[in-house]
């Protein structure tokens, strides 16, 4: 057959030593080789750069863990504003109309005086046994609302579960900040813009009256340090999947770590915000020192804003009392 | 051994096979896509659409006289409105490269108009995809070893990817009265 | 120790059996902690050649993970097939495990004999070849396609291989002029303790042969037809689930440490080794358990190696390496065995011997003239040999391809 | 005599008669087969309490470990493959127990006549110091390898070696047989071979018996 | 004469080897297959329904569980179906990251379904290993660049949702140091290796002269001798600017395929290199801004796109009414085609060899199944 669009150059056939003698060479080469693996493995260092071809190359999962890079999308989270409580969705069913499966249901939030539609979302459902993690709503959502979580340990024995509420789908601003930081420090500025233009047209506390938020919000943030803690520590070391083979962090240099940040994104969401109370920030950095044991509980995150509703519930009124003062002095 | 553009083979077969080609669409434009609203379906190609009993003569023809011996992919389409079922063949050129020569053969959506000859005894890459436009469409083609349904399970009665088929409801249920 | 026993007032019949039970216990316990050791082993091992870490979580390193596996098999559910024979079912994995403890009844641990049997060889090959009823037995009585296939399989494969096993152990028996393998460790002690057969080169083909055909009749990769699991499931096993797949498994593993500990024994001169007469008494026993073990387990190791190399071959591909490769090159060997023990030791039977080459080695003083003369003869002979065999088997490429006319006819008519 | 090693005795006997009567008696045939193999073992461990080792080692490596596993192989390939089949009581059992009854008659006199009791026979029967060739005691000691080596290779050779090429003979005429019936039976032809034939022009593909056919024809 | 007995045997749906949920019903006398009949559908999902339900937007992650190994060919597939039929214009350096992907995708896929195929055989996994590690650490930088190790979603209509950056680059060229070491052990480990040239030599043979009857694409295509790559026969995206050889093998048996499947690695190797070299600056961004991704509407017309994918040609074809999904959406599958020569490759070779042949064609259960 002639080959008339390939040039003969463009062509090779491949070797198959049909006619070599056979005395057991290649076996002997190729024991030579996998024996070479083995002393390589015993005795050289891991493969640890993405240039190593000897040494292990596995990671012992629960201690050490990858770094996930920010992109990384698991399941969908929405956020709120550690400061203000403020919920970031405005219902715009973007997120439900583009999700491939299906499986996002919003419902508008109604001004029960006037009974109009409202920028917020009474309720929010996600199926997380059906998503499939194309991350498409976190795409489209024109406010930065919908992102993709990088928790995956989420394996449960109990199927409803995965059919998530509105509360327990929040984390707060700085959550998100931690784990993905470049990626929201690109779009901080709209969409803190966008939520100021929405928080003017919420009436009451509409928008912000799902979970216990401003406490529990940083308790979400501490309570995936035996899960997902490890992904916000990672993400102060330089980035890269394999340079992270870190070893663990102990546990409460992590708590301690994230407490920090939360304290410090709690300042600077504040300060978008308005004036921050002080007395906010600080039950934050107490509730994150607290909380590893509490959080070492087989719960997870989810589950763990639930765990605090009760108690917190006061708090809660007190901030956003609080943020209502601010509002009004500004 | 050639390669040919688009639209050639039409003309080509005008001159060499004139009763292979469908007449029913001989006064259509053949390149020139017609302006269509949202929605509608559409019949927009009427590049070498044959008749079925011609498609075997066809195939070959191309294949021993321009070369067209690989046979990449068999489709078949249903055009509810129009009440056809169109099966697409693409061929290409293996020794030439280039795009690919599509093969139409439209017939009727009920079963007795539904056949189209196998291609299966000279190409046995097309056994697989004429099973799967048999199992979806209900294309049937006689000549075909093994005509039987490929993803679907023997029972199930009717052709789940035919425009008509119902998107909601348990069909089989439903069929068998279960 | 049924003097011991005997000494201490028990009645001798008493202390026989007394004696009998701790002898068998400390074989069983001895074997099964080997069998457990060397699970974990192996899979360290291949691990590390895969680049990957292995079994590390329980207990040290990963060592108490067979321990931890045991108890998993044990408490799983131990399903019976509805159709299939209950009786000859259940007592596969039984005569199988039963066949290979037998075996450890001769085998030395060092220079511990727990029996010294005067046909110890061939009991060992035999008990091996019992392994083949339990295979008969669990592939016929699952009553399972894929059962019964790897089951005859099975049975196919170990009744050939038992032939070259066997032959390539008659150099070593005629070298030794003894079957009893106290007597053949005590031959391979010569030189410092060094002088094992693998160095000479009758005892190197040997060894090879031997061990190949061992891996053979362990199921070790890449003979590993009645198990390979990609085109037979798990061949006999397949309708075993629970206690009695472990039972099948242990068999399994204790039947590869048989291998390697008689394999160590006959060619690598069982506990020999420098220093272990220099020592004496119990410290020299001691080393030369030791010495025995790293035998055993660079033995084990070269197996790991092998099975995380190579491919396993197709069932008519390994009949033909039994027939065609490994039984001629043994029939050579035995050749080359009989001009090795002339050459040595003859003094009678063959008067000129002497006359030409002096008078055979004794335990003082070693004639390096007759055995230069013996070590060049049978190298020649073996190397010969196997550059043959090999010439032939390269010839006999398969010839499924039919390309000419005359390949066509010939493979046709 | 050890207490112990009667006891074993008696235990190991009654154990091998009982699988040797059930081997005639159970109905399935592979169960049959299983309990002949049983009863091989049986032997073998009355001959290691006898302390003739080889002779033990060697019942098992080719009766019970070989010779069984041809019946079991026969059984299985001839019948059903999983040996299913029931089996037909033969009518004139009785003709094989007399059989056996004569066969027993004639060797247990024998034995009688070499050691009326245990110890006698059990004496005869031990390693003793290298036997004078050609004295009768040499044909008896055939307890170790040594010994029926050298009766093999010396009073008994020539038995030996018309047994041997009786074997072989056996052996190539079953290789024949085995070679003619492989070449004769229909082979499932490749593609490449299919292709090859077609290119000849011989017959059309997916016909193999026509295809052999057509080449016998040729090349005749 | 003696009859020997055919025996039927179901190869599967659960088997070791089947890779996936395929049967195969198997008719043996002796060990030598009579017959072979393919059973499919255990993991049919009705694909192309849903691609006609779906906007094309929306169908883009479906695409990624067709052949979830080479979820990125995939999409580059899909998008570049979407892309003929509206109509839309790609940028080049979006060019050059896909060809970056499919690449990889060529490099993974070959390492692990040779990986696979030596497991089929018996090998103990250490060459799927070994693969498996190199995939690793491409799945790695697919996640930093897309967000998911295997169902990557990264294709847009007119480009890339991310674009690369010198992490990246840096770590592909890292990667590129150590893939030639890769290659190397990989070959010595088994390609001469007595054992595979017994099991692989002149099995499951496919003559040069019915290949192409039998519709195989990719190295299946190309182990038998015809070197048709998809490529080089009517280039797409950037191909025709790189130099690059076309790996062709001649008896067209399982280890032409192996021997084809490593070549093509290391011509995947060479495409890399040179794509980094050539990788235009960010300046003419990574994707069309002009294109209405979420409400994209085709004008009606059909179109029909294809790609080398690692198994061979990937197609889509799409007929459009003008309306905001396809109104026919049709993949075409390699490995389900490629499947139709599995029985006639297997007849007359043993049971043994009939898994062996399974895994040269290398089929992956998703794509067959759709």
């Amino acid at each position: 057959m002639t080959l008339s669009h390939l040039a003969t150059e463009d062509v090779f056939v491949v070797e198959r030593n049909d006619a070599d003698f056979r005395a057991g060479q290649g076996m002997t080469k190729g024991l030579g080789i996998v024996f070479r693996k083995f002393r390589k493995a015993l005795f050289g260092k891991p493969n640890s750069d993405r240039a190593d071809t000897e040494g292990q190359f596995n990671v012992q999962y629960p201690e050490e863990r990858l770094v996930l890079p920010e992109a990384y999308r698991n399941m969908p989270i929405l956020l709120y504003d550690d400061a203000t409580g403020h919920e970031l969705c405005t219902s715009c069913f973007q997120c439900e109309r583009i999700c491939p499966p299906q499986v996002i249901h919003i419902t508008q939030a109604k001004d029960p005086a006037t009974g109009k539609p409202v920028p917020a979302a009474a309720n929010f459902v996600l199926e997380y046994d059906t998503c499939m993690s194309c991350g498409y709503c976190a795409e489209v959502c024109p406010f930065d609302a919908i992102k993709m979580d990088h928790d995956f340990e989420l394996s449960t024995g109990n199927h409803p579960e995965l059919d998530v509420n509105y509360d327990r789908l929040l984390r707060p601003i700085s959550y998100y900040e931690a784990i993905a930081p470049t990626m929201w420090s690109d779009v901080k500025e709209q969409a803190m813009k966008k939520l100021q233009n929405n928080i003017k047209r919420r009436p009451g506390a509409i928008g912000r009256d799902h979970g216990q938020k401003v406490k529990g919000g940083a308790a979400v943030a501490v309570a995936a340090t035996p899960v997902a803690g490890a992904a916000p520590a990672a993400a102060a070391k330089p980035r890269g999947p394999v340079a992270a083979i870190g070893k663990n962090m102990p546990e409460e240099k992590v708590a301690k770590l994230i407490s920090i940040r939360a304290a410090n994104a709690a300042k600077r969401g504040g300060g978008d915000a308005g004036a921050a109370p002080v007395a906010e920030a600080a039950p934050i950095v107490e509730t994150v020192v607290d909380t590893p044991a509490a959080s070492a509980a087989p719960s997870g995150p989810v589950a763990a804003i639930g765990q605090n509703m009760s108690e917190d519930k006061r708090a809660k009124l007190e901030a956003i009392r609080a943020a209502k003062r601010a509002q009004r002095g500004e | 051994m050639a390669l040919l553009a688009r639209g050639e083979l039409r003309s080509i077969l005008q001159t060499e096979m004139p009763n292979a080609l469908d007449t029913r669409w001989d006064t259509q434009a053949t390149d020139q896509p017609e302006a269509h609203g949202e929605g509608q379906t559409i019949l927009l190609d009427f590049d070498a659409v044959v008749k079925a009993e011609a498609l075997v003569e066809v195939a070959h023809f191309i294949r021993d006289k321009f070369g067209y011996t690989l046979l990449s992919n068999i489709t078949a389409v249903d055009y509810l409105k129009q009440g056809l079922i169109e099966v697409v063949y693409q061929f290409y050129n293996a020794a030439e490269g280039g795009p690919d020569l599509r093969v139409r053969v439209r017939i009727g959506r009920s079963p007795e108009e539904c056949i189209v000859p196998s291609l299966t005894p000279t190409w046995p890459g097309a056994d697989l995809q004429e099973r799967e436009a048999y199992d979806m469409y209900g294309v049937v083609f006689p000549g075909h070893p093994n005509l039987a349904r490929i993803y679907m399970w023997d029972e199930f009665k009717g052709f789940p990817m035919r425009k008509d088929f119902p998107k909601t409801g348990d069909k089989y249920t439903h069929v068998t009265g279960e | 120790m049924a003097d011991a026993l005997t000494q201490l007032g028990f009645a001798s019949w008493l202390s026989v059996l007394i004696a009998s039970i701790i002898k068998v216990t400390l074989i069983l316990v001895g074997g099964s902690v080997g069998m457990m050791f060397l699970t974990w082993y192996e899979r360290r091992a291949i691990s590390y050649m895969q680049d990957r870490r292995g079994p590390n979580r329980v207990g040290p390193q990963g060592l108490l993970q067979p321990i931890s596996e045991a108890i998993k098999t044990m408490t799983k559910e131990d399903a019976t097939p509805r159709e299939a024979d209950r009786i000859v079912h259940f007592l596969a994995p039984v005569v199988m495990l039963g066949a290979t403890v037998l075996s450890f009844a001769v085998i030395p641990w060092g220079r511990m004999f727990p029996v010294d049997l005067n046909a110890a060889v061939l009991f060992v090959i035999a008990t091996g070849g019992l392994h083949s009823i339990g295979m008969m037995m669990a592939g016929w009585g699952s009553n399972n396609k894929f059962a019964l296939l790897g089951g005859m399989r099975g049975v196919a494969q170990l009744i050939s291989y038992e032939i070259p096993q066997v032959m390539a152990i008659i150099p070593v028996v005629l070298m030794t002029g003894s079957m009893s393998l106290q007597k053949i460790v005590e031959a391979q002690n010569d030189f410092g303790g060094l002088g094992w057969f693998v160095f000479s080169p009758v005892g190197l083909l040997g060894f090879a042969l031997f061990f190949t055909a061992s891996l053979a009749e362990g199921e070790r990769t890449p003979f590993d037809i009645p198990e390979a699991d990609s085109e037979i499931i798990a061949g006999y096993m397949t309708e075993y689930s629970g206690m009695k797949f472990a039972v099948f498994y242990l068999s399994n593993y204790m039947s590869n440490l048989a291998v390697c500990f008689i394999t160590a024994t006959l060619y690598l001169g069982g506990g020999n080794g420098p220093g272990v007469d220099a020592l004496g008494g119990f410290a020299g026993g001691l080393l030369s358990l030791i010495y025995f073990l790293l035998k055993s387990f660079a033995l084990f190791f070269i197996m790991v190696l092998i099975r995380a190399t190579v491919p396993r071959l197709r069932v008519d591909q390994l009949m033909g390496f039994a027939w065609k490769f490994l039984l001629p090159l043994v029939l050579v060997n035995i050749l080359s065995a009989s001009f090795w023990v002339a050459l040595l030791r003859w003094d009678q039977q063959w008067p000129q011997l002497t006359e030409w080459f002096g008078a055979p080695s004794t335990a003082d003083a070693t004639n390096w003239g007759r055995l230069a003369i013996a070590v060049v003869l049978t190298l020649l002979i073996n190397a010969g040999a196997v550059a043959l065999i090999m010439r032939l088997t390269n010839r006999n490429v398969q010839k499924h391809l039919y390309t000419t006319d005359e390949e066509l006819a010939l493979g046709l008519s | 005599m050890n207490p112990i090693a009667i006891g074993v005795f008696i235990v190991i006997a009654l154990l091998t008669l009982g699988s040797g009567i059930m081997v005639v008696t159970v109905r399935n045939i592979i169960h049959s087969a299983l309990w002949l193999i049983a009863s091989f073992i049986g032997v073998a461990a009355l001959y290691l309490l006898m302390e003739a080792e080889f002779l033990a080692v060697v019942q098992i490596l080719v009766y019970a470990g070989a010779v069984s596993i041809l019946v079991l192989f026969a059984i299985m390939l001839t019948r059903q493959v999983t040996g299913e089949g029931v089996r037909v009581v033969f009518e004139r059992w009785w003709v094989a127990l007399l059989i056996a009854l004569g066969l027993f008659g004639v060797i247990v006199p024998t034995l009688w006549q070499h050691g009326s009791t245990w110890e006698e026979a059990s004496k005869l029967a031990q390693v003793g110091p290298a036997p004078v060739e050609g004295t009768a005691a040499a044909g008896l000691q055939v307890a170790t390898a040594t010994e029926i080596g050298r009766s093999f290779m010396g009073e008994y050779l020539l038995p030996f070696e018309v047994i041997s090429i009786l074997l072989l003979m056996a052996l190539i005429g079953a290789i024949v047989i085995a070679y003619e019936e492989r070449t004769r039976r229909r082979r499932v032809l490749t593609l490449a071979e299919e292709l090859a034939l077609k290119k000849r022009g011989i017959v059309e593909p997916r016909d193999a018996e026509g295809a052999v056919v057509a080449l016998d024809s040729e090349q005749a | 004469m003696l009859k020997t007995e055919e025996l039927q045997i179901n190869i599967g749906p659960q088997h070791p080897s089947t890779h996936g949920v395929f049967r195969m019903l198997v008719t043996v006398d002796g060990e030598t297959l009579v017959d072979l009949k393919p059973v499919f559908g255990y993991l049919h999902r009705n694909h192309e329904q849903l691609g006609e339900v779906n906007t094309y937007l929306q169908n883009m992650p479906f695409t990624d569980r067709l052949d979830y190994f080479n979820s990125m060919v995939n999409n580059h597939a899909y998008a570049r179906a979407v892309e003929t039929l509206a109509g839309v214009e790609v940028p080049e350096r979006a060019q050059y990251i896909r060809v970056i992907m499919d690449e990889l995708s060529r490099i993974l896929n070959h390492a692990t379904a040779m990986g696979f195929m030596l497991g089929d055989m018996g090998a103990w996994q250490t060459a799927l290993l070994w693969g498996m590690r190199e995939r690793e650490k491409i799945l790695d930088m697919f996640e930093y660049v897309s967000g998911a190790r295997m169902m990557c979603n990264y294709c847009r209509f007119g480009g890339v949702v991310r674009d690369i950056d010198d992490w990246f680059i840096t770590e592909l060229k890292k990667l590129m140091q150590g893939l030639p070491h890769y290659f190397d052990d990989f070959e010595g480990l088994l390609l001469n290796s007595e054992i595979l040239l017994a099991r692989a030599r002149n099995i499951g043979v496919l003559p040069k002269e019915l290949a192409l009857a039998y519709s195989v694409t990719g190295p299946v295509l190309r182990g038998s001798g015809v070197a048709y790559d998809i490529r080089k026969a009517e280039p797409y995206a950037v191909y025709d600017r790189f130099k690059f050889k076309v790996p062709v093998g001649t008896v067209g048996d399982v280890y032409d395929r192996f021997l084809v499947r490593i070549a093509e690695m290391r011509e995947s190797y060479k495409i890399l290199e040179q794509a980094i070299e050539q990788l235009p600056d960010a300046t003419g961004g990574f994707i069309n801004p002009k294109v209405k991704q979420q409400s994209l509407k085709a004008p009606a017309g059909e179109a029909y796109a294809r790609v080398e994918s690692p198994k061979g040609e990937l197609g889509f074809y799409l007929v459009s009414d003008g309306s905001g999904s396809a109104y026919r959406y049709k993949v075409r599958a390699p490995s389900f085609i490629n499947l139709s020569s599995l029985a006639d490759m297997c007849k007359g070779y043993s049971i043994a060899d009939v898994v062996v042949i399974l895994g040269s064609i290398d089929i992956v259960m998703g794509e067959v199944d759709r």
